[in-house]
């Protein structure tokens, strides 16, 4: 688990809005390449928006984001470059019904990295075998039960080889069971030094792995710190009412 | 030109009509057969040699003259009648008329009536889209007798609805009325007035501007015309055109002369139109006469020679 | 204040056009408009082109000019004489009336069928299973032309009805004739007394007013039915009123009084008065020459197409009610039986209303489409929009490009009035969800 | 409270009904006679069926199989001493074929059929996917080629070409979206089939057919006709504007306002207007608005526009399955960095189109059912043929016997296709949940 | 707590079937005024038919019901009595989502009880306060949470102050936060004094509020105790082995 000082992502300045609505103000953040991060905080405070903003599925109307040295602007080619670069998982894993579990992970590579359809096969029965479900990967995923599903997630996401991963509440979709499945898996990619972004509400997970916990409300970063800080010792008042909830809960 | 696509295309493309006893339909085998059909098929085997090298377009009133203008038939042969309008309006050559007709009316014997100026009041069945309601519009107008117009699209319903008692009477052409009248269980339980509302001078016509293919489709009408005036059958037309003393009838059949070649053709285009189905007597037999179960006489059809209309210019 | 992210506006390069997503779109959207002007410009110069070749010219003069041909249903006074408008406008009203007609119908039978299919009876609901299916599954066409023949075929004709020993006769108190021309009912006419009886009375109707003068589109008002559509508003305004007063004593002391004697009665009593006073009376048909003169005269065309269109359409609003129906849970329906609500008022207060907001829109749709099957008139020569404008009148003039044109876009306009009036119920009986 | 517990020693066992719950008389008592208002009903019902099957029964019943003429039939039934008449079945008999396949020439009628079972047989695995092999699936894209030319024959290099077009357009595609990027790739890859289809097949299948003169005997599309026409206008139509129908689909969905508003505008336009002034201008106004000199029969100007009405009609349909797409699919293509039209082929279309299949089959019945449209225009479908038939001399003022005909006919293939898609529907409903 | 000696509701012998399937057999049940009986037993046992012949959703077949006096048979008006006397709640809440919170209380009491507008109104706020969701009246069901509105089927069920209320399970479509929210409102209910009949599986709720525990199976009372005997001491073999799957669950 080690950091290098490369930056990874850099915000500066970022605001967005949806409509009237100021969504996210004057975020700022930099991500050096292996740290892992966790983003947490009441619902609406526009944790998601953010993540979704660093791979462009939303646009930002101010300031700027640089992913892996490329600026996420208008010019098609940039975004194109970061989101080959960045994987992305969903809280409803968003698997393709369509498509078995083998193609769902060979499709991106084959389509977008113009890989040769035996070597993708390989790849993906690689990354699955790291999810720790080869034997499923004729099934379609209607067949596999939520923790599966969101093992072929990841699974797809790092057949594109991304050098970052961001994940949205991945496990809020899931029963008690399953959740640990997907952290486990979560756990694994980080011990090899992944860089991660992850919106999370699964403490424990945030202090096995985190290197820095962000505490988001109101479209802002309202305090980030390494994770034993922050849960033990929080600063702001807004981060301990919220903590005091989570654990009360 | 039209003469040269057709050739081209081996084929005559002839507008007919989609179903009219006796003067179009198609037979049980597919085959289109009636009066009108076999112009073409004559016109057919004057240019292609062929009477069978005819594609049939099955059109309606309303879409009979697109078809024509818009090249989709080189000839519509399809009982229309030759008015101003539609040679000058909407530009039509008119190349004769292969049957006289006018309007008339159908009706029960039963309903007691004698002329159609006793009709007042009357629920008259028309079939729409042809000269034919407006001839009954004036009719009535000019006789001061008001009517129950009832359209129709097409002869057979007109029919079943005039001998279901849905109409008083049926108008449309006399010869119409005929043919319908024989197809009927009783045809003597009903009369065709005396009255003839109108001219209806049927014929072929052609596209404005082409005056070659229409000259081709005027002499092969008159030819079969002129066939009956001269005696030249389909039995007796291979013996005659071995040569005969009526020089007319030589080159007629192309023996004497190179009418043939100035209309574009060879020398026996017309024998090939006469042979097709028969000269036009035969053919108004075969199809519409009084041996057919329609039973028109011949009346303004016959030749002038008998007090008909039929007169074919001389060949000369 | 944060930089916006549009900076480099000096530095334009061509391939941004492609790879910039503030211009992409914008060079999609102009490839795709020269695109469809160059298709439109292309249309329109063949059009030009083969009309001069034709020899033929565009232009709407054609349609000041007279018809010279007759209508036999008309709503409005028409003659051969008049011009190719006003028979064009004689077919939009015959559209518009078996649009109408055809639209209140299969809704009539749609919601019957579509109720008793649910029945509880088997041999009702199977019954209606058969209609559903029969009527659905033939093609619209068939079926008029099949309605025409059977009432051409099993009603007796006029002559039935002569003669002392008639085969035939006049049913309702001989005031109603069905034969195979169509049907003869009574018309509501005005102040003319027994053509026997000398007494003038002091009753007469209004009259008629007519607009327009001479023009084309020309029409009279008759001011009879002015009166009596006035007092039938008055009447259904003071209904109105009664019925809210119904609403405030309910709310007040939650006894709905009773008023349905009331209600008619405003209605009902100023109107015969009304009716009275002009002198109303019935025109009964009566057999005279060929056909039956007076009363109104419901056409065959007009009948086979109405029915036709009618039962045909109210197949698929069947299936829509039934539908409708269904989809409101059969939870809502025990919810309300365990409050204690009577099956009347269940249907009336939980089951119609949310079965409607499921039932209206598919039901406009079947509206639209029943206008414009009404087009198929001409297969039994009823002589709506299709059948004059873009039958005889084309026809007559040569003109296809101009009617056939105008025909659609009058029928487009119809239909994007009615859709138009869909959305905006859409819009105004949404559910709320969260 | 002692008084409250109970236990039960012994269970009961279950017990028959009481006769009025079950069997027969159950059945009738709560299906048929439950209540006064039902048992009316069912009296009612009762007497509506017997009063209906009393009248048409002895219609139907004419042993008139062998009649040629109407005359004859009369003649039969009133030997019968049949008091209202009785249908004539000869005309079905002597004109059953014509009813059927028009004036395709008889010894070619092979065609059609094959044509029918190929289509079947292209169709099973789009249709029942489960049964079939999604390999079938080449099958159903060489039909779309094999099909026009069993039907209208013509030397085999003509389909093959047309084909090769796509694959142009393909591999246009694929070696200049690098060069020249995806937008102006696809433009060419529109562009060069088109120009290809154009100009160059004629010369190059005449060239190759003069060569290897492969082929089977051209059939004109003016001996199309009957039912087989109503089939064919309804496949061709149906088979082409699903591409158009999802072109046009898109397009309504797009952000693009210009392209918005182009694709609703024809949708609207078109299911605004009945289908009839669109054949109107098929017979009189398509001719007009193309090149002067181009001249296509009516048949094919009328595919032409029952094309592009279906094609609003399917455009509908599609849209409604992109819309029940939920939006995490176009998400997840995003972000995985497929460009719009990939992601489009490759993960919403596919799903989009699946859930359609129950709204397309709906919308081929519909037009299926307004073929019979046609025979206005002068066209010789099913409805067409019968003023042709009557036209006959020997069977002039026949009428129930071929419109029940024609009826029945398109009652079974349209019921079985309703029920077809209705059983697909049930079958994606569940699978949804 | 107190139960008095007036008979609420008696059912004899009464049989149903559905069909040829025999659903309730010889069901004997007297309850008095101010009883609260949990039914429990395995799914299909005719738990909820025993529940909806009480108010004649179903009709059964042989046997008398009694409610507060009124026989059910096939008289409707003894129906629409019986019907406005007993309240019922469903599992899946019902309420009519084209009105709003206040008009789903107000409906019945208007239309059936014939009580003024403006009585309804303060009826159904009173009972909404009840249920702790005044600040909901005009909201539309399809904007509350399954809590929300399974209180709100509560108030609306008890604005036609039944004297009898019938719950089928109300509480197992519900989320486990939300069921709670629920069960208190019927605790509060019960401790009014209200004649209640419960099928559920709530072991909590039976102990808490039930005078007496009926277990049914195939159709049958098998066993019926007051709660505290029941569960601790079951005496048929059938409801031992029921109570152990469900604590085991
Ligand atoms: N497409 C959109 N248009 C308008 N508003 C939006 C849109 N997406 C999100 N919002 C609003 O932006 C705010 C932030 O949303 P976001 O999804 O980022 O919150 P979040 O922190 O992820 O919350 P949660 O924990 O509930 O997922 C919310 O108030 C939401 O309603
Ligand atoms: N309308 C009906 N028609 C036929 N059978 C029915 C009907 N309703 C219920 N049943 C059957 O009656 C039996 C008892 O059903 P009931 O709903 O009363 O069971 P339950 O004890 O409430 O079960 P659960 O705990 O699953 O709700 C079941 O086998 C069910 O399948
Ligand atoms: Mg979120
Ligand atoms: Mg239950």
């Amino acid at each position: 688990m080690e950091i290098s000082d490369e930056v990874a992502i850099e915000i500066s300045d970022m605001n967005k809005w949806f409509g009237t609505f100021h969504v996210l103000r004057d975020i700022n953040l930099t991500v050096n390449r292996g740290e892992r991060i966790v983003i947490c905080g009441p619902s609406g405070s526009g944790k998601s928006t953010l993540i979704r903003c660093i791979n462009r599925l939303e646009e930002h109307q101010a300031g700027s984001i640089v992913v892996d040295g490329t600026e996420l602007n208008s010019d098609l080619k940039n975004v194109d470059k970061v989101r080959s670069e960045v994987g992305m998982v969903f809280q409803h894993f968003n698997l393709f019904p369509h498509l078995t579990v083998l193609e769902n992970c060979t499709l991106a590579p084959i389509w977008v990295r113009k890989v040769p359809r035996k070597e993708a096969v390989e790849r993906a029965m690689h990354f699955l075998e790291k999810v720790k479900i080869p034997d499923q990967a004729m099934k379609y995923p209607g067949q596999l039960s939520g923790g599966q599903q969101q093992r072929v997630a990841i699974a797809r996401s790092l057949c594109m080889m991304p050098r970052i991963m961001l994940f949205d509440e991945p496990t809020s979709a899931l029963d008690p069971e399953m959740i640990k499945e997907v952290l486990d898996t979560m756990i694994e990619l980080a011990e090899e030094g992944m860089t991660m972004l992850c919106v999370t509400h699964e403490m424990g997970f945030a202090q096995a792995v985190a290197n820095r916990v962000i505490f988001m409300a109101d479209g802002q970063i309202v305090e980030q710190n390494e994770p034993h800080e922050f849960f033990n010792n929080p600063k702001s008042e807004r981060t301990q009412q919220f903590l005091s909830q989570i654990i009360g809960h | 030109a039209t003469l040269d696509d057709v050739k081209a295309r081996g084929s005559l493309k002839c507008g007919s009509n989609s179903g009219l006893t006796g003067f179009a339909a198609p037979n049980a085998n597919g085959e289109w057969e009636g009066f009108d059909v076999a112009v073409c098929r004559a016109v057919a085997a004057a240019v292609l040699g062929d009477p069978q090298a005819v594609e049939f377009v099955p059109t309606t009133p309303k879409t009979r003259f697109t078809a024509l203008a818009s090249g989709e038939v080189d000839i519509l042969s399809r009982n229309t009648t030759w008015t101003l309008t539609r040679d000058v309006d909407l530009k039509f050559t008119f190349v004769g008329v292969n049957y006289y007709d006018g309007q008339g009316f159908i009706v029960p014997k039963a309903l007691g009536v004698s002329s159609a100026k006793e009709l007042d009041g009357a629920t008259v069945c028309i079939q729409t889209g042809t000269t034919t309601e407006l001839n009954l519009a004036d009719f009535f107008r000019v006789n001061n007798i008001s009517y129950e117009p009832v359209p129709i699209e097409t002869n057979a319903e007109a029919q079943q609805q005039y001998l279901a008692g849905a109409c008083d009477t049926y108008t449309t052409d006399a010869s119409g009325l005929a043919a319908t009248r024989a197809s009927f269980e009783a045809p003597g339980d009903h009369v065709i007035l005396p009255e003839i509302i109108s001219k209806e001078p049927l014929g072929p016509l052609v596209r404005h501007g082409d005056d070659e293919w229409a000259d081709i489709v005027r002499w092969t009408l008159n030819a079969l015309i002129a066939a009956e005036e001269f005696g030249i059958t389909s039995t007796n037309i291979a013996e005659l055109s071995n040569g005969t003393d009526n020089p007319e009838i030589n080159r007629i059949l192309g023996t004497e002369g190179t009418m043939g070649e100035m209309l574009g053709l060879d020398a026996e285009w017309a024998k090939r139109a006469i042979m097709a189905e028969g000269n036009y007597g035969e053919i108004f037999e075969k199809n519409i006469g009084e041996s057919t179960p329609i039973g028109l006489a011949r009346g303004l059809n016959a030749q002038y020679k008998d007090g008909g209309l039929q007169y074919a210019p001389p060949f000369r | 204040m944060a930089t916006m992210t549009d900076p480099e506006g000096g530095t334009f390069r061509p391939s941004m056009l492609l790879y910039d997503s503030r211009y992409r779109s914008a060079t999609i959207q102009i490839v795709a408009l020269i695109g469809f002007l160059l298709l439109i410009g292309w249309l329109v110069n063949n059009t030009v082109q083969n009309l001069a070749d034709l020899g033929k010219s565009v232009g709407f003069g054609f349609l000041g000019e007279r018809a010279g041909y007759d209508i036999n249903q008309r709503l409005l006074e028409y003659s051969s004489n008049d011009s190719h408008l006003r028979a064009s406008l004689l077919g939009l009203l015959n559209t518009l009336l078996v649009a109408v007609a055809g639209c209140a119908l299969a809704t009539i039978v749609g919601v019957v069928v579509g109720v008793l299919r649910l029945s509880s009876n088997w041999l009702v609901a199977r019954i209606m299973t058969v209609y559903v299916e029969m009527f659905r599954n033939v093609p619209v066409l068939l079926w008029i032309v099949l309605s025409m023949a059977i009432l051409i075929e099993t009603l007796p004709p006029p002559s039935a009805y002569r003669g002392d020993e008639p085969a035939a006769n006049m049913i309702v108190g001989e005031s109603i004739a069905l034969t195979n021309r169509g049907i003869y009912v009574p018309e509501p006419l005005f102040g003319r007394m027994d053509e026997d009886g000398g007494f003038v009375s002091w009753r007469h109707g209004l009259g008629d007013v007519s607009l327009f003068g001479d023009a084309s589109l020309r029409f009279d008002v008759s001011l009879d039915l002015i009166a009596i559509l006035a007092t039938l508003v008055a009447g259904l305004l003071v209904s109105g009123l009664i019925r809210k007063r119904a609403d405030r004593i309910q709310n007040a002391t939650g006894l709905r009084p009773r008023t349905w004697y009331w209600r008619w009665g405003v209605v009902l009593i100023p109107l015969v008065l009304l009716l009275w006073v002009l002198g109303f009376y019935l025109g009964k048909p009566a057999l005279q020459g060929f056909n039956f003169q007076g009363g109104t005269h419901l056409r065959n065309s007009f009948i086979a197409l109405w029915l036709a269109l009618s039962f045909y359409t109210a197949a698929f609003i069947a299936e829509i009610v039934r539908g409708g129906i269904l989809a409101i849970s059969h939870g809502q329906t025990e919810a309300a039986a365990a409050l204690g609500l009577r099956q009347r008022r269940i249907m009336s207060l939980v089951v119609l209303p949310q079965a409607l907001r499921v039932i209206i829109p598919p039901l406009i749709s079947q509206y639209l489409n029943l206008t414009k099957n009404s087009s198929l008139a001409i297969a039994v020569g009823y002589m709506d929009l299709t059948g004059t404008l873009m039958g005889i009148t084309l026809n007559q003039s040569g003109r296809e490009l101009e009617t056939v044109l105008l025909t659609m876009l009058i029928y487009l306009l119809i239909s994007l009035s009615i859709s138009g009036a869909m959305n905006i119920y859409n819009n105004s009986v949404k559910l709320k969800e969260r | 409270m002692a008084g409250l517990s109970y236990v039960r020693v012994e269970m009961l066992p279950e017990r028959e009904p009481p006769v009025s719950e079950v069997g027969l008389i159950g059945w009738l008592k709560s299906n048929l006679f439950s209540g006064w208002f039902n048992t009316i009903l069912t009296l009612i019902s009762l007497y509506f069926i017997y009063a209906l099957v009393s009248s048409i029964l002895p219609w139907l019943w004419s042993p008139t199989w062998a009649a040629q003429s109407l005359n004859e039939c009369r003649e039969i039934v009133s030997d019968l001493g049949k008091e209202h008449g009785g249908a004539c079945y000869g005309v079905i008999r002597e004109r059953w074929q014509q009813l059927l396949f028009g004036f395709y020439p008889d010894e070619l009628r092979w065609r059609p059929i094959l044509t029918l079972i190929l289509l079947f047989v292209a169709l099973a695995p789009v249709l029942f996917t489960e049964a079939f092999p999604a390999k079938m699936l080449w099958f159903t894209g060489a039909f779309l080629f094999l099909a026009p030319w069993l039907m209208w024959g013509g030397v085999i290099w003509t389909p093959l070409l047309v084909a090769a077009g796509l694959v142009i357009g393909f591999y246009a595609f694929k070696f200049s979206a690098g060069a020249i990027g995806n937008l102006a790739a696809i433009i060419l890859a529109i562009a060069l089939p088109i120009l290809w289809w154009m100009f160059a097949i004629g010369p190059i299948s005449q060239g190759l057919a003069s060569i290897i003169p492969f082929g089977i005997e051209v059939v004109e599309s003016r001996l199309f006709g009957g039912f087989m026409l109503s089939v064919w206008i309804g496949v061709v139509a149906i088979a082409i504007s699903l591409f158009l129908g999802v072109v046009l689909a898109l397009g309504r969905q797009s952000e693009l306002m210009i392209v918005k508003y182009l694709s609703v505008g024809f949708i609207e336009f078109i299911r605004g207007v009945p289908l009839i002034t669109l054949l109107f201008v098929a017979s009189t106004l398509l001719n007009i608005f193309m090149p002067p000199g181009t001249n296509f029969d009516i048949i094919l100007r009328v595919m032409i526009m029952a094309t592009l009405f279906a094609s609003a009609y399917i455009a509908e349909v599609i849209r409604g399955g992109l819309a029940a797409l939920p939006r995490g699919q176009y998400e997840a293509a995003d972000a995985l960095g497929l460009d719009y039209w990939k992601s489009q082929r490759l993960i919403i279309l596919p799903q989009a189109l699946k859930i359609s299949i129950p709204g397309i089959v709906s919308t081929f019945i519909g037009l299926f059912k307004d073929t019979t449209l046609v025979s206005i225009i002068g066209l010789l479908d099913p409805i067409g043929l019968t003023g042709s038939i009557r036209a006959d001399a020997n069977w002039n003022g026949i009428i129930w016997e071929l419109y029940g005909f024609i009826a029945i006919l398109f009652f079974i293939s349209c019921f079985s296709m309703s029920r077809y898609s209705m059983w697909l529907e049930r079958k994606l409903r569940k699978g949804h949940q």
